[in-house]
């Protein structure tokens, strides 16, 4: 397409860490917005050649056909563990993990925590859709009370099923983690919240500090048999009230001013 | 007698259910059957496409190397199942979705909008149930009452409308298959 | 996942409906009594799990949906352990995580069925159906020296029947019996006659109900005497041969004027049947046998029957597992050949009529006399 | 007129309508006239001129499908 | 032995459902403390007829060999697994896990996180005594800042080992638990007031409340390379630092009188 | 554990020193240039553990002691796709607990050594020494078409050459290995001569390092096309089928004479060694033929070399495992005959003698002139 | 003389001093001269007189040892 | 010539500490030898156990059915082992904690009150190194300077006391062994 002589300013690229092919995610889904956001970060902290990312296994399994880094593929819920490996052998990298709730908070509960108590210097993108999105919608342990999903056709009931896992502030008793934080892709808005959260866990880690971790509230439209807009208004609306957003705990040092 | 067809085209086109409809259809008329589905995340926004066999003794392979008829909606589709007809077999393309051409001469090929017809009879996603009234009128491989009965039977009593609505792709399928379309290749100005 | 399988419709009326594996299994399981299902998600073993989560509720049975693989075997583990019947099921990766759990059972003499849809591995590996964990289920799974029974349907009506069986052997022998199908099993729909089995419970006597005017019973699996160890072991080698001698199930079809024959189970066993009517259309003379116990292996009956024969084609879905098994069974005595696919691809009718070919071919009769069928069809 | 706000990677797009339903300037539509590869009707933009380039529409979309420009002082 | 003719009244008992084989436990080991509190409960409950209890593995793995009582053998951590099955079957046990710390904050983590979250109506007796003595003496997640064990031999040191796990903290925030203390059995006196913690949880779980849990610090000499009574000192000096005793959270419903 | 196995004078300093067999592996794979040690306690390995955790940590080496095997195989897989040089131990239960996480390695073609030290099963059993994990190990352990290297040693000084031999094959081939001994090999002592081996790196190329000046890597085992899994599949056969060619071991012992061969690795061949010195006192002419890989299993040169025999005993520390490997290899021209001890129960040197006397006699030759050496013994 | 206030299972003892070391009488000791079954010196009642059977004895045995006995009136 | 040595009794009574002490000494005078543990928890509290074998040639099962010589420190150690020795074999028996009498007549018995001898020399735990002596006093496997050595090398160089302590002990053991306890069963009076 032709353009002005004079090229215009750019206000918003696509982040050059980010390939630019198709992704095989639902339309809507929250999980190509992390992408981006992560993306933006490594683009911007300048981590594109020490980067060693840990894919779990969900729909965001992918990630690594998305993210132009390294990256290793973990067992499902066993991507801190495997983070941990990187993390030792690896000094300088940095790294990550990227997790659905079903894998970080159901089968890879032992994991996380024990990464937390080590206090790994691993950052954690913990994105929290509340359902078990890749093998078809089935209850989390993250899922809302009463949330119909194919394995709670009736919804969530504590009384067979228990109560939502709020993880993230579990873990957040642990002196090994230096930094948690609960963001959201509910709007433009949170969205930037959201991005600045992932920030200082980033720089926690690059500072040296202990295991830092952003649960990112997100959507799964097809699992929740929404639209999606109607997803973002139900995450905006209903999901918070379960999950609130916001800094959970933040043990980081004192910093630099060019930090602040 | 063994017939192998195969439906095939993005996920959200309604294909899985359309193979169901035809699969009970045959069965009500005391055929064996089988359906076999693609699945799990592929179907998610990529391709969809499922196998079903209809047949007057016991099915051995419920997957077919050779089909008597497909279903294209897609290019994907076109290029992927055109390869597995048997000669002579038929091949219903979306003409809506696929300009390319079948490039196979020894088979019947019935070109129909599908899209555009199950766009006409009220929802984009009736574009199998277009495309399998394609296929019936060129294969009658089952009676157009037991489709109709296997459509309220899976669509359950409460849903008229969206019955009507698939009756009317069904139709407007059948209607299409026996009239319109290409007869074959030879009958396409070459390009 | 289908209209059908998610209706509220007791699957068990009359006539012949269409049934996806999955469900046929899970409502096999249902009506033969199962009390609780255990189980975590996992393509392409999801509808099963799902179709529990709707009727055991609906039923006042137990359904829980695990956190883990780990979970669910251990909490069937629980459950057995009171003497009910419990039913698990997952696919591949999670029938690895598995391994531990089931040497317990073995070790503990506990009941279960597990149902193992294979996907292609190793590793996360792909969705697609496969074959490659038939050495996992009959020998090496967990630690130490057990068996389990292990049974291969090869259609949908037979899974339900199988699974329905599963829980008379997990009984009987209290030991865990798997039913391994693979992802074809588990997706497709084929018609079946609910007339569902009902097996009848086996008494116990052994089960954990509170120590109510009896003494105390322990469930477990520790010896640490290595002498009592080895009295259980070899208790437990007594039972295994047991089954061994009598749980011995397989299929024979069109080998009384077979020249070849093909073993090959669950899907593989589809494709090979409509191989043989294509080759026997060729006039190459070929039948089938077809294991349905894969522990124990019908090695008799399969040596007996293929023995005479000019050669032994082995169909899997598999880089070739099964294959060891018919080598011993046959012990030398025909020539064995493979045929596999892996990963998620399913051989094709096709291509099982070529390696029978193949295999004839090469093991032409030196006998000059005798026409060489192979001539018979190019000539 | 040729200067563009906004492009659209439509080749990416889903048409999950993240972007047309946040635009403040209702200026983003499906284009029901095509579908593209991944069987999708791509959003268009329907009018460049009261695109103000606020970029929501790049903050949301999943497929980080948007590129956008300041108006320039020229135009 | 003769005795009066007028037999004296008996102020200690051996409780009836503990069997009087001798243990094989080392000397002065806390297990068999743990061991007669909750043998007393049974007898004063009246639960003998109707406890199903889980061992699990540790040195506490023959527990059935000194409770009188229905057991269950659990795999390594699984335990809350395997009484959740057990639960669920037999909705009027008693039923109950004993575990250690390797046992429940190790391996066993996502089972008892996940048991807690769905508030099975389980009893947790978890007996932490700082280190796996089962397999000699090595470091467990709950093992103090600076300790020695077989797998620290110089102390454990927190960049490399993480930090002491407050796993009975972290159970406490979820929802489906009805109670969570922690007790010791330091003392004669602390060890009648972890007896007093011992039974509100397992007459919670009696009263049909969510799962209850009892931290109780414990001592593992041979582990400590102490005497029992040095072990006993350090536990009521030192390890209560670390672990401070005392009711962590109350969530059961108000009752009638006669239980006050 | 002893005084020396806790001093901490570096082993390496000659002559003959007395090392346990869990401080010799660990110490071997030290001098190898192991980069990293994962693991988690148990017996009877946990002297591995311990030893790892005081040596790494002194050289600046990554000591992790994991929270479950879970953890331990998988912080492994991430250490090793950094190209590190890896060490993962544990006994049979927690073995089991790494069938995934091992089908993962091997499906993502990752170097690893895992040690296990094998004790009675199934379930929790013992912790006495036993040799019943061998299907595990050799065939069946994970989901999936996949193998793994498994090297045997009978003594400490050959536990420790083969712990770097180990090394030299995951790294030559990017694949995990295993390491099956038994619990007398890890807890027994015995002199080592402290000549360690030193193992040259193989360079790598696809190891994860950060994308930097080159395009980034990813080390994966999700291949979702069946396809493409195929092709990878077919890759790793081939993989595997190059390792059967190249790298099988094994030792003969006085079987140029025998009219018997024992079949036994580990702690069974060094009790057949004492049982056959006894024998052959009594006039019998045993062998041994022992497989030092169990994976490939060397069944042409245990074939060519008892074909012939008048029998072939198998002793195992199980019920029976590697005698199905040697059953495949002599495919029924020599008649094999078992014996077996299990639980963490070793067999007795006078126990084997019994068991090849007993051979003996049942394959007494009908020919009637040679003297049968049963007779000449008890005559 | 005949009452004993405290009975101890000698044969489970295994001497770990736990109850020596809270008596608050200091009534209890190791018998040195004795090796019981387990192969430990079991604690033995030095002065039952001195024994108020105040069970703290009981309280912290680890083999569940001890039986109390309040001492009888007529005493 | 291959010799199998076994030492049993209860956890802490310093039997692998002597067959350690044993192997060590042996390895030292250049001859094969191996060295095997009851290990785990059956270790805790119960029995503990360890098997020395020193040979003039490599070394075949490292667990014997046939014992040359046994050390039994308590009444189920002795029960155990005592059918393990060869006729002829020495059998140790520790008289402090041990009443009941060898029941066999073809092996040889040396009885000492190892218990109390060990006290004497400073702590009960020595018992098993004074056992030890009576073994080597009977049966010299090894010279008393290559156990000293071996006893001086694993106790370190820094623990003199420990070291005298047990030298104390071994000594005590040789000078009863080659001196006291029952020639054979035969010597005893029968109860
Ligand atoms: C051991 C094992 N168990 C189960 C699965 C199947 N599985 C794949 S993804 C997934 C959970 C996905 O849920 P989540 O982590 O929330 O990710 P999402 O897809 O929702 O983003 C499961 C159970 C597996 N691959 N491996
Ligand atoms: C899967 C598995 N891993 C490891 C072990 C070995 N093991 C037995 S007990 C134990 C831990 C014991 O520690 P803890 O739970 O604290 O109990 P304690 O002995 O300290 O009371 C371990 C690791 C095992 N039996 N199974
Ligand atoms: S299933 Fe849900 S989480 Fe997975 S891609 Fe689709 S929308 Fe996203
Ligand atoms: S930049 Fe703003 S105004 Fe322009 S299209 Fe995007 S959202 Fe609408
Ligand atoms: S948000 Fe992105 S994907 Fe969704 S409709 Fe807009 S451009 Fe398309
Ligand atoms: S090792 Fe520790 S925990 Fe185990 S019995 Fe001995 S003292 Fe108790
Ligand atoms: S009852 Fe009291 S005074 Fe008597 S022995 Fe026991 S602790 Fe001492
Ligand atoms: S507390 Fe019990 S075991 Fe310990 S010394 Fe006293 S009586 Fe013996
Ligand atoms: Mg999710
Ligand atoms: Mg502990």
């Amino acid at each position: 397409m032709t353009l002005e002589t004079a090229p215009p300013r750019v206000l918003y690229a696509h982040p050059a860490s980010l390939t630019d092919r198709a992704s095989h995610y639902c339309p809507g889904c929250g999980h190509g917005i992390v992408h981006r956001l992560i993306a933006e970060l490594i683009d911007e902290l300048d981590l594109g050649e020490r980067a060693i990312g840990v894919a779990s296994v969900g729909c965001s399994v992918f990630i690594y056909d998305y993210l132009d880094i390294d990256f290793v593929e973990a067992p499902h819920g066993r991507a801190p563990a495997v983070a941990t490996g990187v993390r030792r052998l690896r000094p300088d990298a940095f790294v990550f993990t990227y997790q659905g709730d079903g894998d970080l908070a159901a089968i890879g509960t032992a994991e996380i925590v024990h990464a937390a108590a080590r206090g790994e210097r691993i950052a954690i993108v913990f994105v929290n859709n509340g359902v078990y999105g890749m093998t078809g919608g089935q209850m989390a342990p993250t899922s809302l009370l009463g949330q119909r999903t194919t394995s709670t056709p009736a919804g969530r009931d504590p009384t067979l099923a228990g109560y939502p896992i709020p993880i993230t502030e579990m873990l957040a008793l642990v002196p090994g983690v230096s930094y948690a934080a609960r963001g959201s892709v509910a709007d433009p808005a949170t969205i930037g919240r959201t991005k600045g959260y992932l920030r200082r866990a980033f720089e926690a880690q690059l500072r040296g500090e202990g295991l830092s971790i952003v649960e990112i509230l997100s959507t799964c439209p097809v699992g929740w048999g929404m639209t999606a807009p109607e997803a973002m208004e139900h995450l905006a609306r209903v999901v918070v009230e379960t999950y609130p957003t916001g800094v959970i705990v933040d043990r980081r040092q004192p910093h630099p001013p060019q930090e602040a | 007698m063994e017939q192998g067809v195969i439906l095939a085209g993005f996920g959200g086109q309604g294909l899985l259910f359309a193979g169901h409809v035809l699969a009970r259809a045959a069965l009500a008329e005391g055929r064996a059957v089988s359906w076999m589905p693609s699945y799990g995340p592929e179907m998610r926004g990529g391709t969809a496409s499922c196998t079903v066999i209809v047949a007057d003794r016991p099915i051995g392979s419920p997957i077919v190397d050779r089909a008597a008829a497909a279903v294209v909606l897609t290019p994907p589709a076109l290029a992927r199942f055109e390869p597995m007809l048997v000669p002579g077999g038929l091949l219903v393309v979306n003409e809506t979705l696929i300009e390319a051409l079948p490039t196979r001469t020894d088979i019947e090929v019935l070109g129909l909008p599908c899209t555009a017809l199950a766009r006409e009879a009220g929802d984009d996603r009736l574009v199998s149930v277009v495309a399998l009234g394609g296929l019936l009128a060129r294969r009658p491989i089952v009676e157009r009452a037991s489709v109709r009965d296997a459509l309220a039977e899976l669509l359950g009593p409460s849903r008229f409308e969206v019955l009507a609505a698939d009756l009317a792709a069904l139709d407007a399928g059948i209607e299409r298959g026996l009239v319109g379309g290409l007869a074959s290749p030879a009958a396409v100005p070459a390009k | 996942m289908t209209t059908l399988s998610r209706s509220g419709r007791p699957a068990a009326a009359a006539p012949p409906t269409l049934m996806k594996g999955n469900d046929a299994m899970a409502e096999a399981a249902i009506q033969a009594g199962c009390d609780a299902y255990f189980g975590y998600p996992i393509t392409p073993q999801a509808e099963l799990l799902e179709w529990m989560a709707r009727r055991m509720p609906e039923l006042g049975r137990v359904f829980v949906q695990a956190e883990s693989e780990l979970g669910a075997i251990n909490m069937a583990l629980g459950a057995a352990a009171t003497g009910a019947r419990v039913l698990v099921s997952s696919s591949s990766p999670g029938i690895s995580l598995m391994a531990e759990g089931m040497s317990y059972l073995a070790g503990s003499e506990l009941p279960l069925v597990l149902v193992n849809v294979m996907r292609g591995g190793p590793g996360l590996g792909s969705i697609g159906p496969a074959q490659s964990d038939y050495f996992q289920a009959t020998k090496g799974h967990g630690h130490g020296d057990y068996r389990v029974p292990v049974l291969a349907p090869a259609s949908i009506a037979e899974a339900a029947d199988l699974v329905a069986e599963a829980f008379t052997l997990a009984e009987r022998y209290r030991t865990p019996v798997i039913v391994l199908v693979d992802g074809v099993i588990g997706q497709a729909m084929e018609p079946i006659v609910p007339d569902w089995r009902h097996p009848a419970r086996v008494p116990g006597g052994w089960e954990l109900t509170g120590a109510a005017g009896r003494p105390a019973r322990v469930v477990r699996s520790l010896h640490l005497r290595p002498e009592d160890l080895e009295a259980h072991n070899d208790h437990l080698q007594a039972k295994f041969a047991t089954i061994a001698e009598r749980e011995m199930r397989w299929a024979a079809e069109s080998l009384d004027d077979a020249e070849v024959a093909i073993v090959a189970y669950g899907t593989a066993a589809r494709v090979a049947r409509t191989a043989i009517e294509r080759a026997r259309d060729d006039g190459v003379r070929v039948g089938l046998f077809r294991p349905i116990s894969l522990w124990p292996f019908p090695s008799r009956e399969l040596a007996t029957r293929v023995r005479r024969l000019r050669a032994v084609v082995v169909v899997e879905l598999s880089a070739g597992q099964m294959v060891e098994d018919v080598r011993l069974a046959v012990a030398g005595d025909v020539p064995v050949f493979f045929h596999g696919r892996t990963g998620g691809v399913v051989p094709t009718p096709g291509e099982v009529v070529e390696a029978v070919r193949r295999a004839w071919a090469l093991t032409a009769p030196v006998d000059a006399d005798e026409p060489d069928p192979v001539q018979l069809v190019y000539g | 007129m040729a200067f563009l706000p906004v492009r659209i990677a439509a080749e990416r797009c889903k048409g999950c309508r993240l972007c047309v339903t946040i635009c403040p300037k209702d200026v983003l539509e499906l284009d029901e006239s095509v579908v593209n590869a991944l069987g999708y009707h791509p959003v268009r933009l329907t009018d460049a001129t009261a695109c103000t380039s606020c970029a929501l529409c790049a903050r949301v979309c999943p497929e980080a499908g948007f590129a956008v420009f300041a108006r320039p002082k020229a135009a």
